[in-house]
């Protein structure tokens, strides 16, 4: 008889007031609803190299109604408020960061109700100063690994990882948010080997979509990361498509196997 | 003596270990493309270490695109304008019509010695790098893909039709503002996607390090010959002007004279429309750029206070772009390179002068620099020179040109040319 | 040793007392324009015995158009192909992008040093020769005047836009077949017209003695680099490929190998459509072209019966032309040169295989030697090298290239460009 | 009280075969009728260099109506056969006369009722062949003399002429046939100075327009040549005005001063 398969968490993303202010609002209480443990609230960036077309879109859209930092650290707090047992991130980029400094972005972040904040263009060799910074705020700067990490350079990024905070991000491929799904024959080892450097939590992301993503990640990593594939849900059949997506992949989270 | 570098710049413009130059540079990426990255970064140590390296890149600029270029002198403008002489560095005569080519040699043969990988992409503003890498591509048998702001898919559509020729896929960016900066996003994209056999060929002096140094370095042949040959006819120049997009031409011409404190080093970017919000491209003159981090490193860019990106514009595609070089900025901070600006009204009549008058075709965008000498020569002495890189020919520009000149059987001709292709 | 030949060619090719090369020559003009001719025969007398003369010529072409142009391999096309390999000779990297600018650059000197006369006219074909004329005219402050048929004017439209804003009046010349030579005779007759004030630039090695001697003196420069340069690389062609329209390029290029016996000297002429008349316009290859006397000079044409000239046709403008250079129809009498013919496919298949394998964009002029090397080379001994005159760029022909290939995305371009011309 | 003025002669100008083969003929007998005393008869050539837009157009014209060599020579026998107090000449370029054949053309013509032919485009230093055949033939190689010729060459072309007729052609400007008359004060002295170095009869052409330019030319020419003049004439009234313009001309040239 097979040992039962351990569940796994799941981890949502919205970005700041988008499709609006009210929606995700709404769209935030549905995860919370449905048991998202955690939920990155993006801060629109104009240039989102990492993001693929859907996040691009709405990145863009977002700013041309006015969402702003003001707006995105607002929603932060609101919705951190409503939902104290859910743990929110920000993402975003990190010139939105420098921008504010990197003292009073933390601050202010961790203030409002952020663990941290996912940067995925931030290497680690850059981020002294803001490591620093987190540091002095008790705040996160989640490390993103990806599969062709590895060596001295894997040692070094999952070393940090308890420094700032106790969540890896693992990026399950290359590319964009939002592409193809490539869960291959590697992704177990390649999540191992974070497992074998660092205690902290494990979150994977980039091409999560379906229950069955979910469901394989089931004794590899502490939260699935679901993105694009929950925004087109939202996207196709609104608010009703929403919750039934978040259902399927709650289910797939912590189902018998 | 030969006019041709045979060995490259005695002291290289590099960054610290960060990738910085000064304040500026650095590599802002997804973890994702570090590998890439620090595979080229092994890759211009390597080729710096080997004289073999540069002897190869000097001796193909040579035999397929011409260099050395020559430096032409303008009689009828400087007897026009009075004042100092002005110079050309003749980067307009190279393969492609564009200094853009040297650099994308440079990496060609980089990629083919060290990088061994089949695919190539690279982003481009007016086309020109476009084109300079398709050109490349098709030479060493690489497989490439261009990305081009839609924008600028429009205003350059000659440049897009040759790139397809040359067997290039050109792919519309349709994101953000539709030019530079978005083509440069959708390139990092690509490349975030296709670590393992893309190299990434871009086209200036920014984006995360090594590409600025790399680039600079390439693109140093320009100012070490225009330095020999200025020297071989006992010139000393009082200021070398180049047009400042990311900054390639700028950086490449002022290699030749970095030492030299007296020259003046002027970058000149695109004035546009006004000072508005939208209305340019100036990142230094006129202090519309701030710090920030985007596309890759840490410079100056034109943004709002939130670290938005703004609109920019200007007549010429290839300056029409937000941030600058990190080596530019910080050369600029430093006080060694006085940035200035000249206005899409200014640029047109330079262009229509130096056509006029000495039967030159300048692009739009080396004619930034043009417009800027015009402004300055009157109020020197006649004995002083002033070196202008004309970083390209204006064939493609003609669309524009001839927009903003409204001429009328150019109109017509068009109507009947389209008509033709939809009938036959 | 310099590539750039510091020297005229040793052994010029002139023509007898009466102008004539073999049989072939002359000066057939009316009686009004003769004082214009033994005018420009005293000058190129002086000019030839003058070696500054020639150290202006070459220096002027160094500073201002980039010579010397380099020699290219094309190690793609060559493995493709197999057999010879083939070389290209850069002419296109000059000023204005063609060959073109040699001869005229030569006319120009001689005309400010000994005309003296402030007028200038040229007939033009592709519009190249035009440009050329249009840019020196500029540089050297001359009012010019182009004659262009009017057919050319149409397929060549960016070159006349070109012209104009350097200055140059163009006239669209609707007589006769509205091509090449009627644009020649259009020229003399405003020659005819304006004897005291007017020099005429003619753009090729025909029409009235002294042109195709002249002619063939200054674009000498082309041969004797490409001579020099092989020879530096140790290497000797087994032949040598050109286009002829008028016969400059091919002249040109051919008097660096003239004297070298084993060095097969190849003249492409456009094969058009086919044999018919008014099909294509090879004066030599297939013996289409028979004796006669026109446009001042004694050649070959094609011609009927009764001597009137017939319609020719190719898919490049500059080749379009019912007559032959006399000092081509004479090295071709005397077996020196040997003719053939390249159709309008074949044509377009070199500039696709030319952009798509190697990056360069050649002229269609040009593109029918490279044609001929394409066929000849897969049946020679990889120990063979063919040179090819490289004679132009293929930019000017985008409107022709894209019609024959059938670009969707240009015809839509067109019809927009057009539409906002129209509105704005 | 002053001499009474000379006469001068008229000396017209057709295009074989146009504007048609018929109208051509019944221009040829109104310039008789009128007393037009010698006419070319232009041979038309796809390249004529020395003619002006009229002159061009209509060469063009009459060759794509098939007018070739041998309709040429029809029109020159049946007009010599119907006027023969009239001279006839043959004008046109010399690679209609090359194609043909130096001596056969000059038998040909003169055979057909030619006195001689006028070759715009034919130097006298090339000319020694066609010259040689022409003696052999009795038949004129027609000189044309233009205003800028002067010292040795004009000698020589003044020696030349009787060589082969008496007629020498003076061109009265610079430029091509039709263009606009200059007659300026150097007229006189360079008809004077041919008249001085040949006995031959002289012709002047080139901008003959109006009758007060053929009466211009009485006492300094034997001949006013009027082409297109003439041939405008005709295109804008047909017969009548052709047969008013010569009317108005040969009182011009004749009349009391
Ligand atoms: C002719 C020309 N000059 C200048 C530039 C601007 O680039 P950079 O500032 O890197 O030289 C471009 C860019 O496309 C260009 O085509
Ligand atoms: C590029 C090019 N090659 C060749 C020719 C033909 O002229 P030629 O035979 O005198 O070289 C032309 C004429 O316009 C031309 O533009």
């Amino acid at each position: 008889m097979a040992e039962p398969l351990p569940k796994v968490g799941l981890m949502g993303h919205v970005i700041a007031d988008y499709p609006s202010s009210a929606e995700v609002r709404r769209m935030i209480a549905v995860m919370a609803a449905e048991g998202v443990a955690v939920i990155e609230i993006q801060i629109p960036f104009s240039e989102p190299m990492a993001d693929g077309p859907t996040f691009l879109a709405a990145n863009h859209q977002a700013l041309a109604q006015g969402v702003d930092y003001a707006a995105s650290l607002l929603l932060l707090r609101e919705a951190a408020t409503a939902h104290p047992k859910v743990q929110f991130y920000l993402m975003t980029y990190v010139n939105v960061v420098y921008k504010r400094g990197w003292q009073r972005f933390a601050a202010e972040a961790k203030a409002s109700g952020a663990v941290g904040v996912i940067l995925p263009d931030l290497p680690f060799e850059l981020a002294f100063a803001f490591d620093e910074a987190c540091a002095a705020s008790k705040f996160a700067n989640v490390p993103l690994i990806p599969p062709n990490c590895a060596g001295a350079r894997l040692d070094a990024l999952c070393r940090r990882a308890p420094l700032s905070t106790d969540l890896i991000y693992a990026v399950a491929r290359a590319g964009v948010t939002g592409a193809a799904s490539a869960f291959g024959q590697n992704l177990a080892p390649f999540l191992r080997s974070i497992r074998e450097r660092s205690p902290a939590r494990l979150a994977l992301g980039f091409g999560v979509k379906l229950p069955e993503h979910v469901k394989a990640l089931r004794g590899l990593a502490d939260f699935a990361v679901v993105g694009t594939a929950a925004l087109e849900a939202h996207a196709r059949g609104g608010l009703a498509a929403y919750t039934s997506f978040w259902r399927g992949l709650a289910a797939a989270a912590k189902a018998p196997a | 003596m030969s006019i041709l570098p045979l060995a490259p710049p005695a002291a290289p413009l590099l960054p610290d270990a960060r990738g910085y130059f000064g304040a500026y540079g650095g590599a802002y990426v997804p973890e994702i493309l570090v590998p890439n990255l620090l595979e080229l970064v092994q890759a211009f140590d390597t080729a710096r270490g080997d004289p073999a390296f540069w002897r190869e890149y000097i001796q193909e600029l040579a035999t397929f695109s011409g260099r050395p270029t020559p430096i032409t002198a303008l009689p009828n403008l400087s007897k026009m304008l009075g004042g100092a002489r002005i110079l050309l560095k003749r980067e307009d005569l190279g393969q492609t019509g564009a200094h853009k080519i040297n650099n994308v040699i440079g990496q060609g043969i980089l990629t083919r010695r060290f990088l061994k990988k089949p695919r190539l992409i690279a982003e481009t503003g007016a086309g020109q790098h476009g084109v300079a890498t398709a050109t490349m591509a098709a030479r060493y048998g690489f497989d490439a893909t261009i990305y081009m702001g839609a924008e600028d898919v429009e205003r350059q559509r000659p440049n897009v039709f040759w790139m397809e020729r040359m067997g290039a896929k050109v792919v519309a960016v349709e994101d953000g503002a539709r030019t530079l900066k978005d083509a440069i996003n959708a390139a990092l994209r690509d490349w975030a996607t296709n670590v393992q056999d893309t190299h990434y060929v871009l086209g200036t002096v920014c984006g995360p390090h090594p590409f600025p140094a790399m680039v600079a370095w390439f693109q140093s042949v320009v100012g070490l010959e225009a330095a020999a040959q200025l020297a071989a006819d006992g010139v000393k120049p009082s200021a070398v002007y180049a047009c400042v997009g990311g900054g390639s031409n700028a950086i490449g011409i002022f290699q030749g004279f970095l030492a030299q404190n007296d020259v003046e080093l002027v970058g000149v970017e695109a004035g546009g429309k006004g000072f508005g919000v939208g209305e340019h491209a100036a990142r230094l003159a006129g202090g519309g750029g701030t710090p920030g981090i985007a596309q890759g490193y840490e410079s100056l860019f034109l943004q709002n206070a939130d670290g938005q990106m703004q609109e920019t514009h200007s007549v010429a595609a290839g300056l029409d772009y937000v941030g600058v070089s990190p080596i530019i900025a910080d050369l600029a901070q430093r006080g060694r390179i006085r940035a200035e600006r000249a206005s899409d009204l200014e640029v047109v009549e330079a262009v229509r002068l130096l056509m006029k008058h000495e039967g030159i075709i300048p692009a739009l965008e080396s004619s930034h620099a043009l417009a800027a000498a015009i402004r300055a020569a009157p109020k020197l002495s006649p004995d002083k020179t002033l070196l202008v890189n004309l970083s390209g020919r204006g064939d493609k520009d003609i669309f524009t040109v001839a927009g903003a000149l409204g001429d009328a059987s150019w109109g017509r001709f068009l109507a009947k040319k389209a008509q033709e292709m939809q009938g036959g």
